[in-house]
């Protein structure tokens, strides 16, 4: 079936495969209680999910929204957008802990 | 079912083709007043997100709590679900763009179709939450969760209404008009990138 | 257009008035109005002594409080009728009237309130009872627009026949400019404009019963002549097919 | 209306001594009560009454006391109640603009008459009386005044749903309009703002935090992005009646059709 050997079929499977990684990745440390060692822990995992989640998003841009045909003054404004919130959420995280 | 009646068969070779035709040329997907929602529409979550992240630093052992008693399976499945139907939906609009809109009918019905377990996915899990109590001390986490979430859901909401809309167009004899039905697409994926953003948010972060 | 459902609006106005004076003759409050500078004590005991007139007039007020919409929707019907060149003033006109009409509902709920329990805190009472007066004195700036618009709708009338005589624009803009300065009853509690004064309550209640009394004849005359209009153009569409 | 009476409207050129003789003059008298209006509001609101931007819920009793004897506080509500008219000059020009459109039946027009005689009261002069009764009379109980100071700024930050559904039925109207009067992104816009009023529905829950009424989120974001929406909505009706052909004015009025 011509779907299955679609790119976008390949697209899918990146994302659920990075989205399972994720979940593995936060879940392994709610098991560890919560307490000062864990928290710096925290803050290399917070940075691992939010950048898997900045991935995941960008390929959703540019191959669901089919923004990698687009113009480019459009990839470059999704682009600069997702940098924008991936450095600010970090960094916010990050200064105000 | 996937395979669609006899018509649809012949002409999905053609299908491949297609999908490496678009890559030659340069083309605006969707309608501008669609990007102008879109890329507002993120600038304004951006602004959610911001505060939440702020909040989240200065007291993050109260977000901890709260954050222990989401259950991240329930996450984890509505975001393949979601996943899920943006993938189907962006067959539709393939499928549209190759006239086989019987097709393209069908797969968007998935697609609405996931759309509406995901909010009954979420509302259940909001009930679940609200009959059990709320763990006191991270009432700031929930006053984010219940926000962020519930504007989510109405997204997805109005992401149904629009698809409805794109359905409708399909179901039109002759040639769909094919800058609609991308628009429609391009709106339901908005909703899909922002529940990947909210759920890596709310449920993943440490 | 048939204009007996206009004549039947307009015959309302002067039935409810007789009302409304009545009301206001029973509610001992307002012949002579209460001062705003008493005290919480005294608004309490005024509101225990006159109890039942309290009541019985803001019952029959709460009743009548919005009856002169359909006073004010023969005025819009009237100024759709003008060929001003877009029905500008015509909505305007319209939103400020229901706007208009809310407000005295709200006083009459909180004199009612007031009057509701009167052995409550006397500062309670006091709070409701500055609340009515408030509510039903100082919004004016609906009256305003609505004067305005009509004023404006005159003016441009620019029709063979206008709708209203022009005298008329200029009596809407003079009323409202005299009712204007109620407003500034929220502010001052003695002298003319506080909500008992010359200007605030009495020249602002005459006024707009001069208004009232003056646009119902303005109006009949209006209806009439539409009616009149309608029959000679019915009696000449039956010469033509007779 | 005959097509004299037509011609001497289109030609109001031609009359000699008529000072204004634009023929559009009656919609550009509302239009610039628009600027007129939005300037009193910010004066009324922001310069006088120091109303917006709102201070903290979480204000101590001698706060709440010093802002409701505020020398011009009651002269900001006083201009308020003279002033607040002005808004319906602004809601009958857009339903001027929106009896234009073509495939819009009149009953989103009703619709938005009646969510506009709605709306401005609770949101607007309500609270404006609230604030007056704390400024007329100082010396009630302080938990009188702080009752008053409360049901002000809840009235004027969350009164939510009358501007809802009028931006809802404003949104409708877009995008079933066939005649672009306004374009379709005003249509997008307009949904902002209703996300954004939803956002502050946890004014009356939380009384720290971005989701107060002084908050972050519910507050500023939302008069922001609603500044912004007015201001290209102006735009968009200047747009809308400049270009509106002469035959189009003194139409005469189909007969049951407000």
């Amino acid at each position: 079936m011509a779907l299955f050997r679609n790119s976008l079929t390949y697209v899918w499977l990146f994302l659920v495969g990075t989205t399972l990684v994720s979940w593995w990745l936060g879940a392994t440390t709610a098991v560890a209680d919560i307490d000062a060692s864990a928290l710096s822990l925290n803050f290399t995992v917070t940075v691992g999910i939010i950048l898997i989640a900045v991935v995941k998003t960008r390929f959703v841009i540019w191959h669901f929204m089919e923004v990698r045909h687009g113009p480019s003054w459009l990839r470059w404004t999704c682009d600069s957008w997702l940098a924008f919130l991936a450095v600010m959420v970090i960094a916010l995280y990050r200064y105000s802990m | 079912m996937l395979s669609g009646d006899g018509a649809a068969i012949e002409r999905v070779p053609d299908f491949e083709m297609a999908d490496q035709q678009t890559q030659s040329r340069a083309r605006f997907p969707g309608q501008p007043a669609m990007w102008f929602f879109v890329i507002g529409d993120l600038w304004i979550f951006t602004c959610y997100f911001a505060c939440y992240a702020f909040d989240r630093g200065q007291h993050s052992a109260g977000f901890l709590q709260g954050q222990l008693t989401l259950s991240q399976g329930i996450g984890v499945f509505n975001t393949i679900l979601l996943l899920t139907s943006s993938l189907l939906v962006a067959f539709c609009v393939q499928a549209a763009r190759e006239g086989a809109t019987a097709l393209a009918r069908r797969l968007l019905l998935l697609g609405g179709g996931c759309g509406i377990v995901f909010l009954l996915v979420k509302a259940s899990e909001w009930y679940l939450k609200i009959s059990t109590g709320l763990p006191e001390g991270s009432d700031s986490f929930f006053v984010y969760y219940f926000m962020l979430t519930g504007l989510h859901f109405l997204h997805v909401c109005l992401g149904l209404v629009i698809l409805a809309l794109v359905f409708r167009e399909l179901k039109k004899a002759g040639p769909p008009h094919v800058a609609f039905v991308e628009s429609g697409a391009i709106y339901w994926h908005l909703v899909d990138l922002l529940w990947i953003i909210i759920f890596a948010l709310l449920y993943l972060l440490r | 257009m048939q204009t007996k459902d206009q004549r039947i609006c307009l015959w309302i106005a002067p039935f409810f008035g007789l009302l409304f004076v009545f009301a206001f003759w029973n509610f001992q409050g307002f012949f002579p109005p209460m001062s705003p500078t008493m005290s919480a004590e005294e608004v309490a005991a005024f509101y225990r002594d006159h109890l039942g007139h309290i009541r019985s007039s803001m019952i029959l007020c709460n009743v009548i409080g919005v009856s002169l919409i359909p006073f004010f929707t023969v005025i819009v019907v009237q100024m759709m009728r003008m060929n001003n060149a877009s029905r500008v003033f015509s909505y305007s006109y319209l939103i400020a009237v229901i706007n208009g009409g809310t407000l005295f509902a709200l006083a009459d709920l909180a004199w009612l309130n007031a009057a509701y329990r009167p052995d409550r805190d006397p500062q309670l009472t006091m709070l409701l009872n500055d609340l009515a007066w408030f509510a039903f004195i100082t919004p004016v700036g609906f009256v305003l627009v609505q004067n305005f618009c009509l004023a404006m709708a005159v003016y441009l009338d620019k029709g063979p026949a206008p709708i209203f005589p022009r005298w008329v624009a200029h009596f809407n803009i003079v009323t409202a400019l005299l009712m204007a300065p109620s407003a500034f009853a929220l502010m001052y509690k003695t002298g003319p404009l506080a909500w008992d004064g010359a200007i605030s309550f009495w020249l602002h209640i005459a006024t707009y019963a001069l208004y009232i009394a003056v646009m119902f004849f303005v109006l009949r005359s209006a209806v009439q002549k539409q009616a009149d209009e309608e029959t000679m153009l019915q009696s000449s569409w039956k010469e033509q097919t007779a | 209306m005959t097509g004299a009476t037509l011609a001497s409207i289109a030609g109001g050129e031609s009359r000699k001594g008529r000072l204004l003789s634009n023929p559009k003059l009656d919609q550009w008298i509302c239009f610039w009560s628009i600027p007129v209006f939005y300037i009193l509001f910010g004066v009324i609101f922001v310069l006088l009454g120091r109303i917006m931007p709102p201070p903290t819920p979480t204000m101590s009793t001698e706060n709440i006391i010093a802002f409701m004897t505020s020398p011009n506080l009651s002269l900001a509500v006083v201009l308020l109640a003279l002033s607040l008219g002005m808004y319906a000059l602004n809601s009958g020009l857009m339903l001027t603009q929106m009896k234009r459109m073509v495939g819009v039946s009149p009953v989103l027009r009703y619709a938005y008459i009646a969510v506009l005689g709605v709306g401005g009261l609770p949101g607007c002069l309500f609270p404006g009386y609230m604030f007056a009764l704390g400024a007329f009379r100082p010396e009630y109980d302080p938990e009188i005044l702080a009752m008053l100071y409360d049901l002000g700024f809840l009235c004027f930050v969350g009164s939510l749903g009358c501007f809802i559904i009028q931006y809802v039925v404003f949104t409708i109207a877009v995008f079933l309009d066939k005649r672009g009067i306004f374009p379709k992104w005003l249509g997008y816009f307009s949904i902002w703002t209703l996300v954004t009023e939803l956002v502050a529905t946890p004014v009356f829950i939380t009384q720290t935090g971005p989701y107060a009424w002084d908050g972050l989120l519910s507050f500023y974001q939302g008069t922001l992005i609603w500044v912004a929406w007015q201001t290209s909505v102006t735009i968009c009706l200047y747009q809308a009646i400049k270009n509106q052909p002469l035959e189009e004015l003194g139409l005469p009025l189909k007969e049951n059709e407000l």
